[in-house]
């Protein structure tokens, strides 16, 4: 399959509806063990990417990338505007003059996205963060990919990566973040920005199989 | 929710404009909310920031004795780096620019990229991360101690430093050894609600109060039922003396509220910690007590102790003229 | 009730010991609930005072420029006329007193008995009657009009014209064109607590506020649904202009928080003030943002206007530096 | 029947009591139309009178009255501490040097009280104060006393003006105080004060009965 520019878009708009409508329970999850904005520094900033579509769908895969990242980084906020915006500028890099992706383009993309975090981050899978949706996710395609799964296999594997990495953090320690200020280390509760990086990378794989 | 607000999603850029409006010897840049001196003086830039609700922090400090400009989030929400990159260049006079960040993850990374972005730019950039929360276990290996109300010593030691001419190296040793002899630690009575959200983070029984809170409303040490002002500063003071040793020295002491918490009981505080602090010895030099590092409109307060010496005194008593601090 | 207290019944002495212990500069006497300057200076002496819960009214604004004496009273209580004429004393060195009365019946008749007492004794004694909130009807028939935060400006004013050497009369003269040139309205979304009693005067229900409410939780003009920034700076505007004529003038202006509601609140109040004025073509010349007479923990806040000539003008930017104000 | 200044302390010990009860009655009364302290104001005052018993037993009535008016006067504050102040040293100058007061002279005292809270305060009866209280007891006592009535039917009457008086003001605007600044004046509501005087007058008549 190809991915362009109005394709990615598309998915955008699907996440950015995704998060508005789960503004209580991340707000909940993020007041539990951080301080509470999460949700809103989200949604404002897929928000903002909704409102600016039309232009961002004219332009190549990597510049829209690029943007994405800007615009993430400057609207977001907080420690996830500039995970995100750092991922996606790796990510512009990554997919290089790319007119669109294949599914191995676009999982070097979320690699680069997610080696990007890790050192903007400096955290590693583990620490009840993102990166631990995001990883396995990774990991997950690659193998797929590597085994020559079909496409359908292979979204469906990073998606269930990412799903198992999300509920993986409920029993973590958080090492980076708010949550760890927790006397328990928010043990016991989903890291929220592990969650809405799962609602991102489910809302890709169900975006692209439904398109493949 | 009750607040006096117009929309909740403009509450910083509408409150700016408002300070700006009552400020005009300060400058505003709305869409980057900045706040920055109206004129560059030839010395080293110093820029703070964070997010939003905990004012007068952090525009409220930019002036002649302590910062050059100041970067707001969202309401507790780092500001981004494109934010922070125009307050390191309206600090900037050449002399090269300090950032103080207070010691979140989100800031720690903003402000990071942020200095990349302008050392890019050829800019002489350096930092220093205020860490004086003992409510938190001090690390390297994890985020560590949050920067809480002590930060405002930082602001106006390193500010004065920089004043009086100091070079950026000069500036950053000084704002260093502040940060090394400055512990705080916090209590609230009741929560606050990010305007966004509209809904209070968390909640406390009526006759529940938490000790070591942050000013985000991250969770303390402990909760228990109300005390009094004496066993309050008893419990603050005694987490503080068993961190740091302040026996037989001069400090400056920071007693700050929350922002719901009214003066006269931020003053019944003072007086137990005044109390325990000539028991043990320690000579207080000079005495802050107001609303300096606020949560919202959090019910509670902060203790803060610097250890001072001959070099540090004088910076802390030289003149300032702020927003929010006049010396 | 959450408070940061020891003793309820002790709070007033309690509050100014911690007061005292952070102000070395001024001296306590405790049982009479006196705060004075350290040191006389030849000069007409300024007195006020009144129940407590306004803090920092009214100690926090004794000082050089300012008070010379504060009187406290018992929560939202008038001091007794053997405190106010002790502060009286404080005050006087030998070039007579001006008492600035806030207009309550309470701190009328105790003022007035002391005023008496100290006449008794030889000193030579002035008053002035603050009465700027518009929110009640002016009347000489009845109470009439409280006093409210407007009372700030007239300590500043009245305090640099003593400080300038004039003579009672001439300082006298000024506290009433100040007086007569100041409104004030507030307006209130949540109840306070009397620490003796222990719980709230009033309540309000969750979407509800009360415009016109005065400093002791006094009742006001009406009660209404949660209003925005833009709709409260409206209605105490536009109560306050229509009682008295600003247009074309230059003034001063005042947001004043009662006590829990924060300095973001009163910027985004304030710029909607500054927007208002604006369009009526009244000029501003100084802002002041913040807590500077409060009801306990009472959220909320008020409006005050003062129209200023260059004599009025001269006195509020002459200095001050007392523990609450300094310019 | 003579009245002295064991007596008088006897009575003021049985004022404090049945004020320290109605702490939440009056502060309700208080609240609704002032600023909520008028209990509290004066509950302190009469606590430290109670303590101040021993001592003021020992002294002439005119100086027990004059020491009764400076404690309340320093330790009530507000309105009704300068009020009752003024009034108990208007009092003691009136009683002059009689060892004990009969009931003639007590309704000398209780007039020299109405006569300095209407100075002081500036005010007259129908403002919706303790005055309202107050003035119809001692016109209702000197009536009795004028007709030949004996002291039981004295102090009868006495009690009778100052309930009937108390209960006068729920209907009455206020002029004077704080209820003055409700825009309805207070009306519907007790006056805090003139409850408290009426307190003070009936306990003061039943005392005195049990005694004659
Ligand atoms: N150092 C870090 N590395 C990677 N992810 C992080 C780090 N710090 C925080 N996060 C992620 O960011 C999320 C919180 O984001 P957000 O609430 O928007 O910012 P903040 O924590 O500054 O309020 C956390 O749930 C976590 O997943
Ligand atoms: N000018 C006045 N003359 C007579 N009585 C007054 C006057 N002002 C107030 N009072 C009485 O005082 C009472 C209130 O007393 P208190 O609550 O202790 O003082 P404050 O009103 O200053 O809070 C009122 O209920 C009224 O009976
Ligand atoms: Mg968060
Ligand atoms: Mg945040
Ligand atoms: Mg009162
Ligand atoms: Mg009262």
């Amino acid at each position: 399959m190809q991915i362009d520019s109005v394709h990615y878009m598309e998915y955008i708009a699907a996440v950015a509806k995704k998060i508005e409508e789960s503004k209580t329970y991340i707000t909940e999850l993020d007041s539990a063990t951080g301080d509470g904005d999460h949700w809103a520094n989200m949604n404002m900033g897929f928000q903002k990417l909704v409102q600016s579509r039309g232009e961002l769908e004219k332009l190549s895969i990597s510049d829209c990338f690029k943007k994405i990242g800007m615009i993430i980084m400057s609207t977001v906020g907080g420690s996830s505007g500039v995970l995100y915006g750092s991922a996606y500028l790796k990510a512009s890099k990554a997919v290089g003059s790319a007119a669109a992706l294949d599914l191995p383009l676009l999982c070097g993309a979320l690699d680069a996205e997610l080696q990007a975090i890790m050192e903007r981050g400096n955290a590693r899978p583990g620490f009840k963060t993102m990166i631990d949706s995001l990883a396995p996710a990774v990991e997950a395609m690659k193998a797929a990919l590597a085994r020559g799964d079909n496409e359908k296999e292979v979204l469906a594997a990073m998606k269930r990566g990412a799903i198992d990495g999300m509920n993986s953090t409920k029993g973590m320690e958080a090492v980076k973040g708010r949550a760890s200020y927790q006397t328990d280390k928010g043990v016991g509760y989903l890291d929220p920005g592990a969650v809405t990086m799962c609602y991102q990378l489910e809302t890709l794989a169900d975006y692209l199989c439904c398109r493949s | 929710m009750k607040k006096i607000i117009n929309n909740p999603n403009n509450v910083v850029s509408d409150m700016l404009q408002g300070f700006a409006a009552a400020n005009p010897e300060l400058v505003y840049f709305p869409g980057l909310e900045v706040v920055a001196r109206k004129t560059k003086t030839p010395k080293v830039g110093l820029v703070s920031g964070g997010g939003s609700g905990h004012e007068p922090a952090h525009a409220g400090y930019v002036g002649r004795g302590m910062l050059d400009a100041a970067v707001a989030g969202n309401v507790f929400a780092s500001p981004s780096p494109d934010r922070i990159l125009k307050g390191i260049q309206e600090a900037n006079a050449g002399k090269g620019v300090l950032l103080i960040i207070k010691n979140y993850s989100g800031d720690v990374m903003n402000f990071g990229l942020a200095k990349e972005l302008a050392e890019m730019n050829g800019a002489v950039v350096d930092s220093v991360v205020v860490k004086d929360d003992v409510a938190v276990k001090d690390s390297t290996y994890s985020t560590g101690r949050r920067g809480i109300a002590g930060t405002v010593f930082v602001h106006k030691i390193a500010g004065a430093a920089a004043e009086s001419g100091a070079e950026l190296s000069e500036v950053k040793r000084v704002a260093e050894k502040t940060i090394a002899n400055i512990r705080s630690m916090g209590m609230a009575m009741s929560p606050c609600t990010l305007p966004a959200i509209g809904k209070p983070g968390f909640s406390l029984a009526d006759d529940e109060i938490e000790i070591g809170m942050g000013i985000h409303g991250e969770p303390g040490i402990e909760r228990s039922s109300v005390k009094t002002a004496a066993e309050i500063a008893d419990i603050l003071c005694s987490k503080i003396l068993a961190d740091y040793d302040y026996s037989g020295s001069e400090v400056a002491v920071l007693v700050n509220g929350l922002g719901a918490t009214p003066l006269m009981e931020l003053y019944i505080l003072y007086g137990e910690v005044e109390k325990i602090l000539a028991a043990k010895g320690i000579r207080i030099h000079k005495v802050f007590v107001g609303n300096y590092m606020t949560s919202l409109e959090m019910a509670g307060a902060s203790l803060t102790l610097l250890k001072l010496d001959d070099e540090l005194k004088a910076f802390l008593d030289a003149p300032c003229s702020t927003p929010a601090l006049k010396i």
